[in-house]
């Protein structure tokens, strides 16, 4: 129970004293994470819309198969990730292990499927009408697609703050490609990893509420794009 | 003439083993009104669906302007429109959906003005409703702006699903002089499902009636259920809840469908002025009404519980007294029958 | 000028206990190149090298380096310093094993079978444990109810030992910074230490650059050298967690 | 890229030699999945539920807190959790500590927001006129509950499929609280874990398939439950 | 009398500034059959909402059965059930649609003959329609499973929000039986909301009109809307586009509202016939209909494009001669106008 005190005074003590290897570790994760999402929403949203509207042969396997995606592990997503981007691996020659790139490579293909299943269920839950309604309005695929988007907006929404959950919160990836190295490519949580292998719970714990700040903040600036109440 | 704007040849349309639509030969000519009427399922919507070519229909093929829908479905779109049974509004406000379909043709800026014109021609005050979300709306009022979407576009053809379903009086003469503008303004072709017959006549130049997926006439006409009971002369008879028996000509089976337009049926005070001994039912006149296009009038009378139409002249209709309300004969010969 | 960095893998202990936290802005000072280290199991270390994955590394298991340079992979293989190995247990020593021989205490925990928590995760310290059961004769205990296999990091070990009340075995620098975690009151005590059989070597080895042309073999070589250096050597030996020193450096 | 085929192989290999090792760990996944799974959406069906369709005050502040536990590390519930059961915490007397319990108390609390996010989503998209058609129909509030969740049955199926991802493949709670103990609480994401540490990446990639081989069997029996295709 | 099974107390209903229902007194005596008719946007729906419990008014108080609903909310609502405007069907099949209610009532059993029962009421064939999936309906079919689901429950009160509004002709006369049947067998309250007028006068005991969330009255009301402009003399004039005049009582402000009780409205033939010199309109006679209740006939007279109903009976639209199609003279006095 102390460490969790303990904790809470710390993650103040952190923040409010600035420290500097807790901002750098902030630092490497809000960039990671940030291209990351933006590399997962883009591929994910268009990727998502086909799955949920589109009719195509074999979709219901394709949508098995993206849920099971949904359940790989960060370690074997770091493993495969190192695998080629290890110098011995086919793009070595690019020298991304122990970069943020490669972080967030590695955690792109972690929110992808969480992307894409979800976009897939949000546009697949908004009503037939709605397709009807802009196809005879004279929409082009493009408009078609981009519109269909909007309407799901709550849905992606959540499918968003979701995926975000996760590339936040990742360390298997953070730890295997981007090596945990001080001021450089180490997450809040790997540094978290890091506090705890040491036995210092209470500064693990100060990290970790360090993280939520983050997200809070994130989440907090996503306020005003909820869903006014019932409608 | 000029060319079709559509032409429909050996269209089947089937959800499984239900044939919604069967149209062997179907045209429309450009700047026409043609009106769809048909009880519950006859497929009014699906052919609608068909005209915009939302779906393809399992067999035969829909000419537009003389090509094939199928190199030209998406520039197709552009020029046709229709307005859904239940509409939908987008999640946006009132302006922007009216603006939606403007937008989409990338008239991005200047587009309220038209937006406003168009909710005026539904009869929705702009400055009162333009700002409104889409949930801030009554059934009637969400229609009207679907319909304003639509005609917002001066589209080549406007296909409206039963467009006044929700609306009030006024509305529905205000979509009937809308309707009648867009041809007038922009030629617009317009195709207009509809259970309100006495608009739908105000508003078309021709109404065609649907039965189980087919065109199985224009006009008004008055349809005859089974079960028939085959007479040994061949003739078929119905008998009605109050002994009264219909008779027809011979029955394909005894399930068939009987024809009748109601310019083959008349209506008469006494039963003395009827035409020898085939039909003459005892029913009560229900309601009169006049048909604007070609000046007769329109008698609905009641044997037992069935609605016969029937089209006399003004003339016959005063000369024979016919009121609503009194009891009158309706006669038929069995012969006007024609089976679908 | 361009920035040098030399990339090395090492074990959780080095950076653990704060001693590359505490050597890197000293190499930076003397040679002008920056350290950076990830520090990782050490068969995860071998393979970075293995990999070429890095430049130099900093490891402590004898048997598996030497197989490591033989195969080629690295060379100059250089011992720069030691620490030991001790047995912690409860206060209470249910085992009775206190001050005894390594190997009269392993013996004694396996008759009685007291908990004993391994870390079983095939690392320098897990590969020691391994051998002093064998150098005591005792084999087959893998799926012994007393036996606990963690497969995690040292303080995870000790934490599972002091919560299960076994024993463990650790390197000194963990279990000091256990100690002081523990806020000077740790459940778990030093039972047997100072067996020459408990020494823990560590070693630098620069990876070949026959097989990994990329690395930076100058800068490894420099990183070797310099650790062996007299003045580090001494850094080294003055380098002190809560008073007590945990290298001791031995560089030939 | 050699170990991601020598991981193919091994995965086989573990898998059809019945490696006891591997069928332990595999035993371990399951079972504690499996109580978490139970446990979080049991709880956080209804809860989802309420956040969707109630009206309370402060709502869109529980969505956004809500949101934000989506990124609730997993290292971070494994240090808290160890907190409680720990010996020495107020939980200690129970033994929790290194059982599956514990470790199901862990992933119910990580899965628990992603049920409760997505689940609210799901319901907040269904229809209007749903609430009102029920209301009409003469519901009770439990009958309004169950047909509710019937109706946003792809949605709850999405977010049940998202949250047994989360589950499956966190490592941190497993770690912290279950030990990693061999032969009792060793998941098979710690076991990659610690494949991984040794250097063994063949033998992490092998097992972290054999996690999606888990996960896999598991979406294949929901398969038959998937949305037909547009409706 | 009985107790009213609905008595509305000062009831106000606002949607952000816009208030859309205000009713201070209003009663429903239990097993009348009661309409609601009025333009879009004039509180029908909400009325309706309100009726079934789904929303409470901003202000006031709705007592059912004598009681307050406060207590009773969940209670009432077993016995009350509201057809929406735009009916819903939960994603199951026909079958379980209709049984849904009857189930969530605890009939687990022996639910298959009423729900075939209901649906043949609304007349969907029970071996037809049963097993369909929900999206397997036309817009029309839907709308009368969605009535089903409603009669099989035998309810106390049945609210109707627009019930016909895409049925066909058969079925809006089979729901109007069903309607009556309703009342008959198990004594239901009916509240329907329509723009089928004859629709609703047919099957209603008393209609009352309802106009900007207010009811303006019951019967069917003619309605005339401003501008309207002050004469010296203060009575009020409105101009039509044809220069024709309508001449009122003082209006209390020139956006005021008329209503005009069709018994106040008269119809002639000739210009002479009509009482001095005050509101004798040109115009054409459209439609006339009979009202089953009354037994009088309700004539419908375009004056330039405003529709006004005369109620006449039948001896004086016969001795009149008035005709569809016919110029008639719609009359009426400046004084008969009620001010709202
Ligand atoms: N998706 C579908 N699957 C199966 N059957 C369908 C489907 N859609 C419509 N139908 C059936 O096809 C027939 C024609 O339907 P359609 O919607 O065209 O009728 P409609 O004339 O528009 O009727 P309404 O007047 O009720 O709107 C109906 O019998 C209907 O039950
Ligand atoms: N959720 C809402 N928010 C704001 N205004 C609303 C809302 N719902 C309805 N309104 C407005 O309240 C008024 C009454 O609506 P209501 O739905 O009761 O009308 P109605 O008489 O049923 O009309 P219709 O014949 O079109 O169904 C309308 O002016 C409408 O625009
Ligand atoms: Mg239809
Ligand atoms: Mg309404």
């Amino acid at each position: 129970m102390n460490y969790i005190l303990e904790g809470l005074v710390k993650a103040f003590q952190l923040l409010l004293r600035g420290d500097p290897e807790t901002y750098s570790a902030i630092r490497v994760t809000v960039q990671v994470s940030t291209y990351s999402m933006l590399a997962s929403l883009c591929l994910g949203l268009p990727l998502g819309f086909l799955l949920g509207y589109g009719t195509f042969p074999l979709k219901k396997m394709v949508r098995t198969l993206v849920d099971t995606l949904l359940s790989l592990p960060t370690v074997l997503i770091g493993l495969i990730v190192y695998a080629f981007v290890s110098y011995r691996g086919p793009l070595g020659e690019y020298g991304l292990l122990f970069t943020l790139p490669a972080i967030a490579i590695g955690q792109t293909i972690l929110a992808l499927p969480v992307v894409v299943a979800l976009a897939a269920t949000a546009v697949e839950s908004l009503d037939q009408r709605l397709h009807t309604t802009l196809l005879t309005l004279g929409a082009n695929p493009r408009q078609f697609l981009l519109s269909n988007l909007w309407e799901a907006r709550f849905g992606l929404l959540a499918a968003g703050v979701a995926a975000y959950g996760r590339v936040l919160t990742e360390v298997g990836i953070s730890m295997m490609v981007g090596g945990n190295i001080k001021w450089h490519t180490r997450t809040i949580t790997t540094a978290v990893a890091l506090e705890t292998g040491k036995g210092q719970f209470g500064m693990g714990i100060a990290l970790g509420l360090v993280l939520m700040a983050i997200a809070l903040t994130v989440n907090l600036s996503l306020f005003f794009l909820r869903k006014r109440t019932r409608h | 003439m000029t060319e079709s704007i559509y032409a429909l040849k050996g269209i089947r349309h089937c959800y499984g083993d239900l044939v919604a639509l069967s149209i062997d030969d179907f045209a429309v000519a450009p700047g026409s009104i043609i009106g769809l009427v048909g009880p519950n399922g006859s497929g009014k919507s699906t052919l609608l669906r068909m005209l915009s070519f939302l779906e393809k229909p399992s067999q035969g093929e829909i000419l537009f302007s003389g090509s094939s829908e199928e190199s030209s479905t998406r520039s197709a779109r552009l020029h046709v429109t229709l307005l859904d049974q239940e509409p939908y509004l987008l999640k946006r406000s009132v302006m922007e959906n009216v603006a939606y379909g403007l937008k989409v043709r990338g008239m991005r800026q200047g587009y309220a003005i038209r937006v406003k014109e168009a909710l005026s021609w539904v009869g929705l005050a702009p400055e009162e409703f333009a700002r409104r979300q889409w949930y801030e709306l009554s059934g009637g009022e969400a229609q009207r702006v679907a319909l304003a979407c639509r005609l917002v576009l001066h589209p080549r053809v406007l296909l409206l699903d039963e467009p006044t379903s929700s609306v009030d009086a006024t509305s529905a003469a205000l979509i009937k002089e809308a309707s009648l503008r867009a041809r007038q303004e922009w030629g617009t072709t317009l195709v207009i499902a509809s259970h309100d017959w006495p608009w739908l006549h105000e508003v078309c130049d021709e109404v065609f009636h649907l039965f189980r997926g087919s065109i199985i006439g224009s006009g008004m006409g008055n349809v005859l259920f089974g079960p028939w009971t085959i007479r040994a002369d061949g003739l078929a008879e119905k008998h009605l809840a109050d002994g009264t028996a219909i008779l027809v000509s011979a029955a394909p089976n005894e399930k068939s469908m009987a024809v009748i337009d109601p310019r083959s049926v008349s209506v008469h005070k006494a039963p003395a002025a009827t035409e020898g001994r085939a039909n003459t039912l005892a029913g009560t006149i229900s309601a009169l009404a006049l048909q604007k296009h070609s000046g007769r009038v329109l008698v609905t009378a009641t044997v037992d519980s069935i609605h016969f139409h029937a089209e006399l002249s003004s003339t016959e209709v005063r000369a024979r007294g016919v009121f609503p309300g009194e009891q009158a004969w309706v006669c038929f010969r069995p012969e006007d029958v024609r089976w679908i | 000028a361009e920035n040098q960095v030399l990339k090395m893998a090492t074990t959780t202990s080095t950076d653990n206990t704060g001693l590359l936290d505490y050597l890197a802005p000293r190499f930076k000072q003397d040679t002008g190149v920056e350290l950076q280290w990830v520090s990782v199991g050490t068969g995860k270390a071998l393979e970075l090298g293995r990999n070429c994955d890095v430049d130099v590394l900093l490891v402590h298991a004898p048997a598996a380096e030497k197989k490591f340079v033989e195969e080629g992979h690295g060379v100059d293989r250089r011992q720069v310093m030691y620490n030991d190995f001790v047995v912690i247990g409860p206060r209470t020593d249910p085992a009775q094993v206190r001050g005894l021989a390594v190997a009269d205490a392993m013996k004694k925990m396996a008759r009685d079978k007291a908990i004993f928590v391994s870390r079983g995760d095939d690392s320098g310290t897990n590969k020691k444990e391994i051998g002093l059961w064998k150098k005591a004769g005792i084999e087959g205990i893998d799926k012994e109810a007393w036996y606990v296999q963690t497969g995690q990091g040292m303080m995870a070990t000790i934490n599972v030992a002091a919560e299960r009340n076994g024993y463990t075995l650790t390197d000194r620098g963990t279990y000091i910074t256990y100690e002081n975690n523990q806020k000077g009151n740790p459940p778990l005590v030093i039972l047997v230490e100072g067996d020459p059989g408990l020494f823990n070597q560590y070693s630098v080895i620069p990876i070949n650059p026959a097989k990994c042309p990329d690395t930076k073999f100058d800068l490894a070589k420099k990183y070797s050298d310099w650790m062996a250096s007299e003045p580090i050597q001494q850094f080294i030996g003055d380098f002190k967690l809560l008073d007590k020193q945990l290298f001791i450096p031995n560089a030939k």
